[in-house]
């Protein structure tokens, strides 16, 4: 490289400039898109909240307390009433960066003592734990975090009907009704009740720690959590 | 609002930019090497194929030597005469750019015309040769195992029956095959010569037909044939093209050599020599 | 060539029909197919064993493994139209040491896609023996773990234990690995009545087979020795430091693959260091590394993953470990190793 | 060459991915299913296209010695670009999905390959064409990269169970492994077919390496 | 085990084994095909990603915490730059790049010759962007500092060395070995590379 | 000195079929009417021609002159003309320049010197002198003249003379039947040599398989202060460096010579032809040479003049009784194949084998398997298998950080190889192609 032939000077100016203009259309493009993407972001939770949570008559989505957990990562909380009582809390973490390829972003509803609620949905008991975004390994890790239906091509052409509420998950089922205390919860491969998948062991830890910090922080912080939002 | 938004961004990025495009110019300044900017104009025009052919190490070291005039632009072999000349316009100096070369492989030896003992190892000349000169009745002849074939950048030669061919349009004069081939088979010739002998053993003529039926016996009928004009040299026992004095290809037709060692380069090429030899 | 007038009665070489080569020109017979049956012979009892224990199960998976081996060897062979190499014996015993690494009761097709794996993306795509860096039966095994975790870590008991704890029991015993510490019966994991895969479970019958390649100088004691020596003593001073956690290093080494790995898949010439000193390095690190992903690793077992990633590291270990020639170092006297 | 040569070039000919073997990072790392390979095919041929287009516009008044970071501060805009219109308007698994290889288009020498290749050397319809051509290729072998992953997987296709009887997932072609063996089995398959072409054609034929041929970015400071 | 010494630990053994950013992240592909065939060219070019991406994490996170990520308040709105990252931290790249390259050349010509030709080529790899974004997003009480990110770099980069140095000198060997012919060059490559990454497998679950 | 010999590294134990013709006595072969002496029959520099065509010659008459100081004459191995001087085919498969001669039955002597009978008094210098003189080379096989090695250079101090009777080669009995029936001229020129390197003594080492040798040997030994060695049988035990470690525990290092560990090594049939050329003043116009292999109808030891065509040897030993597969000059681990009958006896051939077809396995050259049997064999400890890799890729620059060089081409490796590679040829092709670069360099 022999940058010192040309005019030093006017290259920066340049690039600089170039650069500038740049910045300035995608500060623009970014002011036409904020919204949108702020009003996804609100969709996407409470899409998700009103699947964990029991049914509510406040706007939880305003009444948020947010606290940093051990793992430096920030849960925040949304809290349901009915007829002014608290039902329960949707706990909401994002980015917990340890998941297999990536992060694990999910949404716990909690029963008001702070343990992950139960939810029955079409004759079986979940819990209310849904991860909203993970770049896991499809098939491996996505088998723990995915609450999905396969559909099939038979399902394409026969147009068989939307099923609502929540599709069992064995692996996130586990955590229904578990409360944190001081023990963290380990995973269980073998028998009966599991939460992690051989060969998922990153992905089931992942998911399982960040349930586990949901609830530990709401255990930690239930007095201010009903006390209502600050 | 926004317009004070984007005027942030603008601001901030433009300070960056600038701010790094000043640190590197200072540290370029600071930091400076004395380059001759020339060696990479010279090596930008160069075809950059590395091929050694020029008899430098790679492109960059024979734009050095080009610059500091050590070596002509026109020694590269690679590059077509417009390439040259702008190297030379370039650097104001003359192209000195010798004639053009391709590799002859004095040899027309292929397995159906020559003896050769059973040799079982490595298939490589250059290997073959360490054991018994390799196997080949003829010690002169070439081997067929494709050392040269190998050493080809361009793949110019190809291996047929046992026999090195060279295609002259693909060969661009590197002059890597010469190098290889462990019986010195090779040789750099002018393009533009279109005949030559395909043999290369000084061997007495009797000797030579014992082992090959497609060798130079010496009969002159060439040099006849030619008249006056010397277009062939006659070498011990053997016939050489006078490449200072190129025959045209009638001269083969002409000559009708009895064993077919003197042949027209393009038709050797495209193998229609095959099963001439009487 | 110069003609040679002989008496006729005395006959001379014909000139035309001698072979020229490099010398020497004396083989010592040795071949591979005879070290490849060698090898087979010496897998034998460890596959007894477990036709033993595990019954006809184990059978038809040792079945499925060797025969879609020798075919995929063949049926490539064919393809490419190069010359058939099944007989040399090097399919046959990717086939049996992988089927040695599967559960007894594995499906035909889990065998016939391990049987790809090792064969054809492990072994042939390299240029078949000789050229493949990677062990195929343990590429099979690796590849069949991550593809199918769940069925790779089930295992079947064995008849023994179906008759003596009840089908059920049997059924949901652990492997000596995940049982907690403390509760492993040494002696029957000697023999082979345990859970596992069917060629891995008996100590003694690997340990006989090893020996068989020990005496045929077709393995190098080193592997073996520093493999399971490096198991022995980490597993050792982690199980000194907190035995209710970590099983005793004697489980560690009778448990598992490790055995049927140290003899049968670490030492496998083509994917193993050359030299000694190479060996002992590379024993090493596969001893290294299995104990740490057994200690520490989500996976339930690592010596197929240590001896895999190993084998990535032959070509380095084999360019440190360069002996010095004869005469090498001038004023040393003695033998230079 | 004509302007439908220009184009229809990336798709088979110069695939960018079989041939060029350019862009391998997203190639392996989004194909873990049809879906994916789709999204981040669009995503690339729209800031091809576009860093193509302005580009071409610009190549007579870039200072060829800042050339490079002119490029890729114009590639990177457009990145940013796709990175907001993504989080905006694509469904958020797709954008989850792709994650971290959304913003690395950047470096994707595809998209600076194609800049300094060709747009930097070539009129903005032309250059809109190339652009055109190597996204679509790009984009192709991303979803039957990503779909012939997905289905050895579980017989899925964008998540549609194909054959329902299968049952039993087989997850090595979705992992890290599974990437590379298949897009290598891919890149054989492409030489096989190019290798009998050649023989038709009576011509030699070596396998494209990356070297210097496909990747010359090296070559791109002189 | 303090939660900043077991991060500590998932940075150093996660970047270099459990998710190595070659066999696992895919990223920094392009060189690891194209710079493998040598072990000597292998081992210059992971030292130059070594540098290079340290020397990166360090003055990307910085200008990241100390510019990019500054709120500020426009018209009630809290707003930042953040939407700038990918944009600021390629120009960083390119331009620190640019600036080893003439640093390098004068102090060290010898360091130069078998570091140099791989420093244009850094540009454009992928692991030292993809470095500085996962940092740009890392909410770690460690990795989310500048030092920490450094050091997330600098693991990361040993990470990809490792993978390439083991990966060439397997290249190394099949050059030796007779690969069909259509699968010869990039395709046996990423054949040997998608094995290696299954026997990486193995690491995972270690932190 | 220890008595207990050493054993060295490696090596590899063949069948050694030395029973085909250890017990059959030297015979003389029969005058010929045609000898073909090749001109270049040493090591170094080719001797420079004396004769034309036409010219009568002696039986022991100077052909050729030393063509410098690594070089040696050549005598005219009986009397005759001249009748041309062309090429013939060379051992080593390309034609050669020699002189071909017309014998004319009188086999009339025309000796170049006269016998030294007081040779304990003459000085060194003269006997070394007769020794170049009399065109003596190492008839072991490699052909370096005998005189170098007994003129060490000036600080160069010499403490052991060696004479090589290992003949480890499968097959060859000649020095084993030399040893036998000549055991007095054996240890006469021991002593001769060791009197013109100013030792007062020499060891003999013989390999364990030749006891009637070396009790033989012992018998007369006491005479000149001469040591018989019994070696261990373990091929290659006559290499030259194996020879010195074995007897006197020092290790030639990597491109030096025996001097440097003030060692000198002859082989015994070169001490017979000192001996001869000192005390009866014959210059090395003959040599005894093994003629066996299974094809051979009747195998056995003959003293051949040199410049006998290998056909006339055949016929000697009565033709042979199958086609074989190889014609070796020297024994199978070393020799060189040959595709010619003409090629002719000389001074190094210590044997002319005929291998059968089972015998041979031709190079089928599989892939190594890395089995590393011949890194176990290999008695300079180098890694036969990775640089033979190393040079199928043609990284002879591998293959030199290797230590190719170190390699003394014994064929272990090859032998033991169960994939059949061309391991030996590989290395010679290193050789060679590091020495041409080398060469280039110096250019």
């Amino acid at each position: 490289m022999s940058a010192q032939k040309i005019n030093i000077p006017m290259l920066g100016v340049f690039l600089g400039v170039v650069a500038a203009a740049a910045a300035g259309l995608l500060a623009g493009v970014q002011g036409l898109t904020a919204e949108r993407i702020e009003a996804n972001k609100k969709a996407a939770i409470s899409l998700a909240m009103n699947q964990v949570l029991p049914a509510y008559d406040n706007e939880p989505m305003t009444e948020t307390n947010t606290f940093a957990c051990a793992r430096g990562w920030k849960v925040t909380f949304y809290t349901a009433r009915k007829d002014g009582q608290i039902v329960g809390y949707a706990g909401k973490v994002d980015n917990t960066d340890d998941g297999f390829s990536g992060t694990v972003s999910l949404i716990v509803g909690l029963d008001a003592d702070g343990s992950v609620a139960s939810i029955a949905s079409n004759g079986m008991t979940n819990s209310a734990v849904i991860v909203t975004a993970q770049t896991e390994t499809p098939g491996l890790g996505t088998a723990i975090a995915e609450r999905k239906l396969q559909k099939t091509i038979t399902d394409l052409f026969g147009g068989s009907e939307e099923i609502p509420g929540l599709v069992g998950n064995k692996y996130l089922d586990w955590y229904a009704g578990k409360k944190a205390g001081e023990e963290r919860w380990a995973i269980v491969k073998d028998g009966e009740k599991v939460n992690g998948k051989t060969g998922a062991t990153i992905t089931s830890t992942a998911v399982c720690e960040a349930v586990y910090a949901v609830s530990k922080t709401a255990v930690e912080h239930l007095d201010e959590l009903s006390k209502g939002a600050e | 609002m926004e317009l004070k938004f984007i005027i942030i961004s603008i601001i901030s990025t433009g300070i960056i930019g600038v701010l790094l495009g000043v640190i590197i110019g200072v540290v370029a300044k600071a930091f400076a090497v004395e380059i001759d900017e020339r060696i990479e104009k010279v090596e930008e025009l160069l075809p950059g194929a590395n091929c050694g052919g020029c008899g430098f190490a790679g492109c960059s070291a024979f734009a050095k030597a080009v610059v500091a005039e050590e070596a002509a632009p026109g020694q590269c072999p690679v590059c077509s005469g417009d390439d040259v000349a702008n190297i030379a316009s370039y650097l104001g100096i003359e192209a000195g750019q010798g004639e053009k070369m391709v590799a002859l492989v004095r040899c027309s030896g292929d397995i159906s015309n020559t003896v050769r003992s059973l040799y079982n190892g490595i298939r490589d000349c250059r290997s073959a040769v360490v054991v018994a000169g390799g196997a080949k009745g003829c010690d002169y002849g070439c081997l067929g195992f494709g050392s040269c074939a190998n050493a080809c950048p361009f793949g110019a030669i190809e291996m047929r029956d046992g026999l090195a061919v060279v295609h002259p349009e693909l060969c661009v004069g590197c002059e890597n095959c010469v190098a290889t081939c462990p019986k010195n088979l090779i040789v750099m010739v002018p393009a533009a010569a279109e005949v030559h002998v395909y043999c290369n053993s000084p061997e007495k003529g009797a000797a030579k037909r014992q082992v090959c039926k497609t060798a130079c016996i010496a009969c002159r009928k060439c040099v006849k044939a030619s008249g006056e004009e010397e277009h062939m040299l006659v070498d011990g026992f053997l016939v050489k093209t006078n490449y200072e004095n190129p025959p045209s290809a009638d001269l083969v037709e002409a000559s009708a050599c009895p064993t077919t060692a003197l042949r027209v380069a393009g038709k050797h090429a495209a193998n229609e020599y095959q099963g001439v030899s009487k | 060539m110069s003609e040679q007038e002989s008496t006729p009665s005395i006959r001379l070489p014909d000139p035309a029909r001698l072979v020229v080569s490099n010398s020497p020109h004396m083989r010592s017979g040795e071949n591979i197919s005879r070290i490849m049956f060698t090898v087979v012979a010496a897998m034998l009892p460890a596959c007894a064993v477990g036709i033993w224990f595990f019954g006809l199960a184990a059978v038809w998976v040792l079945l499925a493994c060797t025969v879609s081996c020798v075919v995929f060897e063949e049926g490539w062979n064919k393809l490419n139209k190069r010359p058939s190499t099944w007989k040399d014996g090097s399919a046959i015993i990717t086939g049996i040491l992988l089927g040695m690494n599967l559960n007894a009761g594995t499906p035909w097709w889990v065998c016939v896609i391990g049987a790809f794996l090792a064969i054809i993306l492990a072994k042939q795509l390299f240029g078949g023996l000789g050229y493949n860096p990677f062990n195929p039966a343990l590429v099979a095994r690796v590849g069949l773990l991550i593809g199918l975790p769940e069925l790779m870590t089930t295992w079947n008991p064995t008849h023994a234990m179906v008759s003596t704890l009840g089908a059920a029991d049997a059924v949901s015993a652990a492997t000596p690995l995940a049982m907690a510490p403390g509760k492993v019966e040494v002696l029957q994991m000697l023999i082979g009545n345990t859970k596992g895969c069917l060629g891995e479970t008996s100590a003694i019958a690997l340990l006989i087979g090893g020996a068989v390649l020990l005496i045929f100088k077709l393995i190098k004691w080193q592997v073996p020795v520093a493999f399971i020596g490096s198991v022995a003593v980490i597993t050792g001073i982690m199980h000194a430091i907190d035995p209710t956690t970590y099983h005793s290093p004697v489980v560690h080494i009778l448990s598992g693959g490790l055995l049927l790995g140290a003899f049968f898949m670490a030492t496998d010439m083509v994917t193993s260091p050359m030299t000694r000193k190479g060996a002992i390095i590379f024993g090493l690190g596969c001893g290294i590394m299995t104990s740490v992903i057994r200690l520490w690793g989500s996976y339930p077992e690592g010596v197929s993953f240590s001896i895999l990633f190993m084998n990535a590291l032959t070509p380095l270990i084999d360019r440190m470990t360069v002996q010095k020639p004869f005469g090498y170092v001038a004023p040393e006297k003695g033998k230079v190793a | 060459m004509s302007l439908a040569k220009e184009f229809s070039k990336g798709i088979w000919k110069e695939n960018p991915v079989l041939v060029l073997l350019l862009g391998m990072c997203p190639t392996l790392g989004v194909t873990s299913s049809a879906t994916n390979g789709l999204g981040m095919g669009v995503a690339t041929l729209f800031v091809l296209m576009c860093s193509n287009m302005v580009i071409s516009l610009m190549r007579n008044i870039v200072p060829k010695k800042i050339r490079i970071p002119v490029y890729i501060v114009v590639i990177a805009t457009f990145v940013t670009i796709v990175d907001m219109l993504m989080q905006a308007y694509a469904p958020a698994t797709l954008y989850n999905a792709l994650g971290l290889f959304i913003p690395l288009i950047v470096v994707n020498c595809i998209v600076l390959g194609r800049a300094e290749a060709f747009a930097s050397k070539n009129g903005i319809v032309k250059s809109l064409a190339d652009g055109l051509g190597m996204g679509l290729g790009f984009t192709l072998a991303l979803v039957a990269l990503g779909g012939t992953r997905e289905f050895l997987a579980g017989g899925t296709l964008f998540q549609i169970k194909m054959i329902p009887a299968w049952t039993t997932d087989f997850m090595l072609p979705t992992s890290a492994a599974g990437a590379f063996i298949i897009l290598g089995l891919f890149l054989a398959a492409k030489n096989a077919q190019a290798i009998r072409k050649a023989k038709r054609e009576g011509k030699a034929y070596t396998p494209p390496g990356l070297d210097c041929r496909s990747c010359n970015i090296c070559d791109m400071d002189k | 085990m303090s939660e900043l010494t077991s991060e500590f630990l998932v940075i150093t053994i996660g970047a270099i084994l459990v998710n190595n950013f070659v066999l696992s992240k895919f990223l920094g592909i392009c060189p690891f095909l194209g710079v493998s065939k040598k072990l000597d060219t292998a081992l210059g070019m992971s030292g130059a990603v070594i540098f290079v991406m340290t020397l990166a994490s360090l003055v990307s996170s910085l200008i990241n915490q100390f510019l990019l990520t500054r709120d500020f308040v426009i018209g009630g709105r809290t707003m930042n730059l953040q939407f700038l990252q990918t944009l600021v931290f390629i120009v960083v790249i390119a331009s620190l790049v640019q600036l080893v390259e003439i640093i390098l050349q004068k102090v060290s010509a010898k360091l130069y010759e078998s570091l140099g030709i791989f420093l244009p080529l850094i540009t454009t790899n992928c692991a030292v962007l993809g470095c500085v974004v996962l940092n740009a997003k890392a909410t770690g009480p460690l990795q989310s500092t500048w030092y920490g990110a450094t050091i997330y770099g600098f693991c990361s980069a040993v990470g990809f060395a490792l993978a390439l140095v083991l990966f060439s000198s397997l290249r190394e060997k099949l050059d030796l070995a007779q690969v069909p012919k259509a699968f010869e060059g990039t395709a046996i490559s990423l054949v040997t590379a998608g094995i290696l990454a299954m026997a990486f497998l193995g690491f995972s679950g270690l932190v | 000195m220890s008595d207990k010999p050493r054993k060295f590294k490696g090596g590899v134990h063949p069948s050694d079929s030395k029973a085909l013709s250890a017990s059959c006595a030297i015979q003389d072969a029969p005058l010929l009417d045609k000898y073909v002496v090749i001109m270049h029959q040493n090591i170094g520099a080719p001797p420079q021609l004396l004769v034309k065509k036409g010219d009568v010659v002696k039986k022991g008459q100077l052909l050729a002159k030393a063509g410098g100081f690594v070089s040696v004459p050549l005598h005219a191995p009986t009397s005759g003309t001249v009748s041309a001087i062309d090429k013939c085919p060379g051992p080593t498969g390309i034609s050669v320049p020699a002189i071909h001669i017309d014998a004319d039955g009188e086999d009339e002597w025309g000796s170049p010197f006269e016998p030294i009978a007081n040779w304990q008094n003459c000085p060194a210098g003269e006997l070394r002198q007769r020794v170049w003189d009399a065109g003596i080379v190492g008839m072991g096989g490699a052909g370096f003249p005998a005189h170098v090695k007994l003129s060490p250079p000036e600080g160069k101090e010499i403490d052991t003379l060696i004479l090589n009777g290992a003949e480890c080669e499968p097959y060859l009995t000649a020095d084993h039947r030399l040893m036998l029936e000549q055991a007095e001229d054996v240890v006469l020129g021991a002593a001769i040599l060791a009197r013109i390197l100013g030792l007062e003594s020499a060891v003999i080492g013989i390999e364990e398989n030749k006891p009637d040798a070396i009790a033989k040997l012992e018998e007369v030994a006491g005479k000149y202060h001469v040591r018989v060695q019994p070696l261990p049988v373990n091929y290659p035990q006559g290499a030259e460096k194996q020879l010195i470690y074995a007897i006197t525990g020092r290790e030639v290092p990597v491109g030096k010579l025996p001097m440097d560990v003030k060692c000198v090594v002859q082989n015994v049939a070169s001490a017979v032809a000192v001996a001869d050329a000192v005390v009866k003043g014959i210059p090395s116009i003959e040599r005894v040479t093994t003629v066996t292999g299974r094809p051979v109808k009747t195998p056995g030891n003959w003293r051949f003049r040199i410049g006998t065509p290998i056909a006339k040897a055949l016929e000697l030993a009565g033709g042979i009784t199958e086609q074989p597969a190889k014609l070796l000059l020297g024994g199978p681990m070393m020799g060189i194949a040959q595709s010619s009958l003409g090629v002719t006896v000389m001074k190094n051939t210590s044997g002319i084998l005929l291998i059968s077809s089972d015998e041979v396995s031709l190079y089928s050259s599989e892939p190594c398997i890395r089995c590393g049997r011949c890194v176990e064999v290999c008695p300079m400890s180098i890694l036969p298998a990775t640089i033979s890799q190393a040079v199928e890729n043609k990284r002879f620059d591998w293959a030199q950080e290797l230590n190719v060089q170190a390699c003394i081409e014994c064929g272990s490796c090859s032998y033991v190889c169960p994939s059949h590679r061309p391991l030996n040829q590989h290395f010679k092709w290193a050789k060679v192609e590091i020495a041409s670069k080398l060469r280039r360099r110096n250019d």
